[in-house]
């Protein structure tokens, strides 16, 4: 794996196809890869590709100082690349001017690589290795959140107070999220302010209401914003509230079919509820 | 001879402080992966051993995250301010890492620069440390390359070292720290073997020489640019200090509040004309080496670091202030 | 600080009854931000009005709240009075204590209570109001009208006699539409040619008016007062200016073997050839599927004959951009397709009456050419398959009309009338015929409308039959013809030699893609939808964008003329002034925060919002944002609340008024 | 605070309702209820918007920091909106934030979606009666105002 993958960069360095490209990389100290990035052929001895490869690096195709480096290539796994297809479908990327290098995965060892369904990519455009996709059931997708929402409500109130107490806002989960990516994010807005800045419960509250809405029908489920919580915030029930909701009602799985419309933003006349008399 | 307790005696100990109606904080395991400083509800809820440092730090107990300045309350055409009432918690720290504590003198000279911060000194006056000396570190750990160590007394009250059965060494740093535990102690002959901490790296204490010549260097992109621009270094540093000022409410009631703020955030220093003195990133985190290394050195004449590694730790791509020393020296800075 | 005035209305007794109007105003001039707090027997009178004038003038009020009806009542009454006080209008909004407050509560404090909440809602509001001026938008005083059946035709002419130029697009090489092919018009049986051909003449001659036929609208970009359009002129292959209509050429036609669209098949007609006698232009056009020049290469007889060289082989399809300031659409109807094949050898939709199968059974609109003197029999009732006069007649009603189960279901109109229209004209030129007709109801409301088909049953004995007919078979030459009379409540067989069908009516092929050109919404059938059913029956929902005749919804001649006129005299009123005034609560793009995700490109109703470019000082691109178009917005704010960055916002409801409004119930 | 819906001469809990509703149908429709005079509760504070479109879901959050007891959300029946298309973008919204809220245990029973045309005065009526009662019945939403006021010093 790591050898072609390593040849791929170089390959589409040398010829100048790229100027970056977008990839893992470790050093002695790190317990975990992180992401590097390459500019010179050179370096792609650098690279790396193992089993804790788990950043989902397409947020780097956003910042600017990554695509100050010029035309990427990026290091996607299966399921990194959904979030490809929804930046594209939202006029944040360019897909012909990226080069998408998808590496098979056979699973991070994270709870949700047991119900993946993106093991091989779909869209890259150079691939390393194989891997089978396994169609899993929405059931074994949700399931984590079907066994949260069992609980009474009252009990999953608490929770979330217990849970968003501890929350410092540091935003780590939206700066790490591929698909957040406003110019000024909501939170930062005064006039009006529309939810307070501030890290109480009632901040944290609108915050995260806030974060799991705007991903409504959006969010891929690569659950950075969960891994990365320094408060060990489980943000993914929120953001599967939303996905298992659009996939029930709208048959839409972000970021599986760039042809698909989005959820928000388009309607139905035939969409179905109860709740509204 | 030496002073002992032991664990089911601390944990009275606590019992009887909550009761007393004090705050008690002290790590506790949130999940498998996890400890955190937290307000302790009961006595058997903390942790005294198996974890090498929680991701949050005690700063919180004399800097809170949020806290309000004054209300304001609308009565038909008058309006009404309200100052926050001073804090008056008897507050304390219970097995703070040694890196944790070394960080409150360092707040201390913040809060009390030019003008003192009465809700600071306040708290820290209510506030006990009660920290722990060090058996483990990780790769992250590198508070003997700035001086400090594992059983490194620097703003700690006490500090207890872990004998094993269940058993504790009490060295009393202060008066405080010598009320908390007076008669509550056992003598023994036991005392804590020396733990030498985490190995020396380079010279990091000279780095602030280091960094005369580095400002201008282009390199600050290359060392820096996995920086995603979050707060959770700051937040998790036992030593960074930047707050922001805001006012919350509407029209009829409200509050003018301090929060947390974070150099690493876009807007840290964004004018309202919208001109940001730093636009890139690579600007805010060579900001944040600078001021832990040397525009804090030149003012109060110590680090605004203690290398405790959380920033490391926290980071969601494993930044933080040692690999950018680390890339920095590397590169024969 | 603001200097906001509250006027609360007594409303006579209607507010006064069950709120306490005087503690009301005296708990408003306590709000912040209020100088003055006044209250008036009724506030929208004369005095009243006086009251608020004076007092925006004396205490130098920038914002107004006035306490007392729904806005829908009276916020224009007082916004016009505060404009007379030279306070922008915007500066003013009302607090609904009466409609909802002293009308639906009795209990008295808390209506009371109630009505101060109300007034602080609102006074929180203007605060945050600014002052607005109404959008202008350039208009050019130009007109397309799309169709030129009589709809178009009707438009077309009122506005140009006006002094307005129009341009007329049609599809066929004719104008005229559906109505140059009947024959007689209910219920006054004057001939539909003689009507509508001097009309046509007209729309040929008018300076004002510029016809393209043969011709689509291929795409329309802008918006109101500012189109611009872009027509397809099919390759007709005739120089039109050199071409003198005389005739020699389709004489002369060896391809004669065409069916006449004209004549829905019933007859034949040359490659080149003019649709009808009567045609404006009264040019002829190539079929360039049918010419044996343009399809086999051989032939040119056409050009011998010409002796005005107007022939064109090389003719080709050409494209004409126009300014518009208004559109019209009058793209009419077309028949339900009766007995449709579903590809799997089955038909659907009334395959049981063998239409296209027996060759007896034809449409109301084939039986139009039947009787018209300008018809393929010359006007004398002759079946297609033997060329026989049909004695016996039957008339089918609802055929796709009505009906869920087969086709449509809402009812066609028309074919009432239309039926006893053809039973009439049918005993006029077969005196020994009969005439019979099944029918579900008849529907003959208009004027002379039911006595017109009184006189079909009484005068001109046409046997009306009310039911359905389930099956035609075709047996010795005849057509059986079995059904049940629902009155006798007994099955009916009729032996008959011609049966036509009142086919349902449905808008012309490819409006969908027109209405989609032109932003206007169109319903399950595929009628283009007016912007209200009562109040606003021409306009659409794009701005700017008007509808008349039979694409808007099943309509007989005289309701698709009044339609048109109404049209065009919308368009007069629109190009009465120099430039449009549009109301300014309208979104806006703050581009600086916008990402371009585009979400409110996707959901906007109005098509109002279009990609801007960011470029630095060197011309780079910096990023793509949203704008929105000032001249097509109106301000319903589903961007805003869809924006996630809330980098959109809308005037008069803006996030700032909105949060301030929440907040004030705090 | 100043406007705190209870009865302050009886001190009984009154409940405070937010309503976000559009000006076209729901609006019409409260008026028409008082143009025929149809008594209901003084709870409910309307907040007009030009259509459901309009309507963000930070203001249903806004509505409970608050301190609202239950809010409305209405506007034209599918199909009639004056806008053509906003109340379907509205409906789409609706379900998904629904399930956030649940997720969240935030009470959905507290939070009431409803189409109520410009000729319904009678359905506004009876159904700002029922909202009323069943708030009342459910008392104070003391879940989400702890949530509000928690502020360690």
């Amino acid at each position: 794996m790591l050898q072609p993958l390593r040849e791929t960069c170089r390959r589409l360095l040398d010829d100048g196809t790229v100027q970056v490209v977008i990839g893992y990389g470790q050093a002695m100290r790190a317990v975990e890869p992180y992401p590097v990035f390459i500019t010179d052929p050179n370096d792609v001895g650098q690279l790396v590709w193992n089993e804790q490869c788990r950043t989902n690096l397409v947020k780097y195709l956003l910042r600017q100082e990554i695509r100050a480096l010029g035309k990427p290539a990026i290091v996607v796994k299966g399921c990194d690349e959904r979030a490809l297809v929804v930046l594209e479908q939202e006029s944040q990327i360019e897909r012909s001017e990226i080069v998408v290098i998808g590496v098979a995965c056979d699973g991070m060892a994270e709870a949700r690589c047991e119900v993946c369904d993106a093991h091989q990519p779909r869209f890259a455009d150079h691939t390393i290795g194989h891997a089978t996709n396994k169609e899993q059931s929405a059931e074994r997708r949700y399931a984590h959140l079907a066994e949260f929402q069992e609980r009474p409500i009252a009990d999953r109130m608490d929770y979330w107070k217990a849970e968003l107490e501890r929350c410092v806002k540091c935003y780590a989960c939206r700066q790490s999220c591929p698909l957040c990516y406003c110019q000024r994010c909501i939170v930062e807005k005064n006039r009006p302010a529309v939810l307070d800045t501030s890290p109480t419960l009632k901040g944290n509250f609108a915050w995260h209401i806030v974060r799991a809405f705007h991903l409504a029908g959006r969010c891929v489920g690569c659950d950075q914003c969960s891994r990365v919580c320094p408060e060990g915030i489980d943000l993914r029930l929120l953001n599967q509230s939303m996905a298992r909701a659009s996939e029930a009602s709208f048959g839409h799985r972000s970021g599986t079919d760039p042809q698909a419309e989005l959820v928000l933003g388009n309607f139905s006349k035939q969409d179905q509820e109860q709740f509204i008399r | 001879m030496s002073q002992i307790i032991s664990q089911p005696a601390i944990r009275r100990l606590v019992k009887q402080w909550l009761r007393e109606g004090k705050r008690v904080v002290a790590p506790v395991q949130i999940r498998p992966d996890l400890v955190s400083y937290q307000p302790v509800r009961s006595a058997d809820q903390f942790l005294l051993d198996g974890f090498i440092r929680p991701l949050n730090s005690i700063k919180e107990v004399v800097f809170p995250r949020h806290e309000q300045l004054f209300q304001y309350r609308v009565r038909g055409k008058q309006i009404d301010l309200l100052p926050a009432p001073l804090p008056d918690i008897e507050r304390i720290v219970l097995a703070a890492r040694p890196c944790d504590a070394a960080a409150l003198p360092i707040l201390d000279h913040v809060f009390n620069w030019e003008s003192r911060d009465a809700a600071y000194n306040q708290r820290r006056k209510l506030t006990t440390v009660v920290a722990l000396a060090c058996m483990e570190h990780d790769a992250h750990c590198f508070c003997t390359s700035l001086g400090g160590g594992p059983d490194d007394t620097r703003g700690s009250d006490a500090l207890l070292f872990d004998l094993g059965d269940d058993t504790l060494e009490v060295r009393c740093v202060t008066d405080k720290g010598q009320n908390l535990f007076a008669g509550q102690t056992e003598s023994s002959t036991r005392t804590a073997p020396s733990v030498p901490g985490p190995e020396r790296q380079a010279d990091l204490q000279q780095v602030g020489q280091q960094l005369e010549q580095a400002f201008e260097r282009s390199d600050w992109a290359a060392w820096t640019n996995r920086c995603l621009g979050c707060g959770a270094c700051a937040f998790g540093c036992p030593a960074c200090h930047c707050f922001d000022m805001v006012d919350e409410g509407g029209p009829t009631c409200g509050a003018r509040v301090r929060n947390w703020d974070a150099c690493q955030f876009g807007q840290f220093t964004l004018h309202a004309s919208g001109h940001n003195p730093r636009s890139a990133q690579s600007q805010r985190q060579r900001q944040r080496i600078y001021h832990k290394f040397h525009v804090y050195p030149q003012k109060f004449g110590e680090l605004l670091c203690t290398g405790c590694g959380n920033c490391t730790r926290n980071c969601p791509v494993s930044l933080g202030v040692l690999p950018v020393l680390e890339a920095m020296q590397a590169e024969g800075a | 600080m603001a200097r906001i005035g509250v006027f609360t209305c007594w409303c006579g007794e209607n507010i006064a009854r069950n709120v306490d109007v005087q503690s009301v105003a005296e708990q408003a001039a306590q709000l912040p931000g209020v100088r003055c707090s006044q209250t008036h027997k009724y506030m929208c009178s004369d005095p009243g009005q006086k009251l608020i004038r004076d007092t925006i003038a004396a205490e130098r009020l920038d914002g107004v709240v006035i306490a007392s009806c729904s806005p829908h009542m009276h916020l224009k009454t007082f916004r016009k009075a505060a404009e007379h006080a030279d306070l922008n209008p915007y500066l003013v909004e009302m607090a609904n204590v009466r409609e909802q407050c002293s009308w639906v509560h009795s209990q008295r404090s808390r209506a009371t209570a109630k009505a101060v909440d109300l007034i602080r809602v609102a006074v929180a509001k203007v605060r945050h109001n600014r002052a607005l001026e109404p959008i202008q938008v350039p208009v050019t005083r130009k007109v397309l009208v799309v169709g030129g059946g009589v709809a178009g035709i009707q438009a077309a002419l009122d506005i140009a006699d006006s002094g307005v130029p129009v341009v007329l697009v049609e599809r066929e090489p004719s104008i005229g539409g559906k109505m140059a092919g009947l024959s007689e018009t209910f219920p006054t049986l004057d001939c539909s040619q003689c009507i509508l051909t001097p009309r046509m003449v007209e729309v040929a001659q008018h300076p004002n008016i510029t016809l393209h036929t043969c011709s689509e609208v291929e795409q329309v970009e802008g918006y109101v007062g500012n189109f611009r359009v872009t027509i397809r002129k099919q390759a007709r292959y005739i120089d039109v200016d050199k071409c003198t209509g005389c005739g020699q050429c389709w004489n002369a036609c060896p391809s004669k073997k065409t069916p006449s669209e004209f004549d829905y098949g019933l007859g034949k007609r040359t490659a080149i050839y003019t649709p009808f006698p009567q045609a404006v232009p009264a040019r002829p056009v190539i079929d360039r599927d049918a010419c044996l020049r343009l399809t086999k290469g051989r032939c040119g007889i056409c050009v011998k004959k010409c002796q005005a060289d107007a022939i064109r082989f090389d003719d080709q399809d050409e494209l004409v951009s126009e300014d518009i300031g208004a559109i019209i659409v009058a793209t009419g109807y077309q028949l339900y397709e009766i007995g449709k094949p579903d590809g799997q050898g089955r038909v659907t939709g009334y395959g049981e009456y063998g239409y296209g199968r027996y060759p007896d059974v034809i449409s109301s609109l084939q039986f139009e050419r039947l009787v018209s003197a300008s018809g393929p029999t010359g006007g004398e009732i002759r079946r297609p398959s033997d060329g026989a006069v049909p004695k016996t007649v039957v008339f089918i009603s609802c055929v796709g009309s009505r009906d869920n189960a087969k086709g449509l279901s809402y009812c066609s109109k028309i074919c009432c009338m239309v039926n006893a229209k053809h039973t009439m004209l049918y005993k006029h030129k077969v005196h020994d015929g009969q005439a019979h007709v099944f029918y579900m109801d008849i529907r003959a409301g208009g004027k002379n409308y039911d006595e017109f088909v009184r006189r079909a049953i009484e005068q001109d004995g046409a046997h009306y039959h009310r039911g359905r007919v389930s099956k035609i078979t075709q047996e010795d030459g005849r057509l059986i013809v079995r059904g049940v009379d629902t009155l006798a409540g007994e099955p009916l067989t009729i032996a008959a030699d011609l049966v036509v069908l009142a086919a349902a009516m449905r808008p012309a092929t490819g409006v969908e893609d027109l209405a989609q050109k032109v932003n206007v919404g169109y319903d399950e059938f595929g009628f283009l939808c007016e912007s209200h059913p009562k109040l606003r029956p021409v306009e659409t929902n794009a701005a700017g964008v008007f509808v008349c005749g039979a694409c808007h919804g099943p309509k007989d001649i005289p309701e698709s003329v009044t339609q048109a006129s109404a049209a065009a005299a919308k368009v007069l009123l629109m190009f009465s002034r120099d430039r449009l005034y549009r109301e300014p609560e309208i979104a806006h793009v703050q581009e600086s925060a916008c990402a371009g995700c585009f979400a409110c490109r996707r959901s906007c109703p109005y098509h109002a919002i279009d990609p801007a470019e960011i470029r630095d000082r060197q011309g780079q691109l910096v990023r793509r944002v949203a704008r929105v178009n000032p001249g097509l917005c109106m301000g319903c704010g589903t961007c805003v609340a869809l924006c996630v960055s809330k980098s959109v916002d809308l005037e008069g409801f803006s996030e700032e008024q909105v949060y301030a409004m929440v907040e004030s119930l705090r | 605070m100043n406007t705190a819906a209870s009865d302050p001469a009886n001190g009984e809990f009154e409940p405070k309702i937010v309503a976000y509703v559009c000006n076209w149908c729901t609006y019409l429709g409260a008026d028409l209820a008082g143009t025929n005079r149809l008594e209901y509760p003084a709870n409910v504070r309307i907040i007009r918007l030009p259509c459901t479109g309009r309507i963000d879901f930070n203001l249903i959050v806004k509505a409970f920091e608050i301190g609202a007891d239950a809010v409305l959300v209405s506007g034209c029946h599918p199909g009639d909106c004056h806008y053509t298309s906003g109340n379907y973008h509205a409906r789409r919204r609706w379900m998904l934030f629904r399930e956030l809220l649940a997720t969240l245990g935030i009470e959905t029973e507290r939070v009431h979606f409803t189409w109520i045309s410009a000729a319904e005065g009678k359905k506004f009526q009876q159904l700002i009666s029922e909202i009323t009662s069943t708030t009342r019945d459910l008392g104070p939403y003391h879940a989400y105002r702890e949530i509000c006021e928690t502020c360690e010093v």
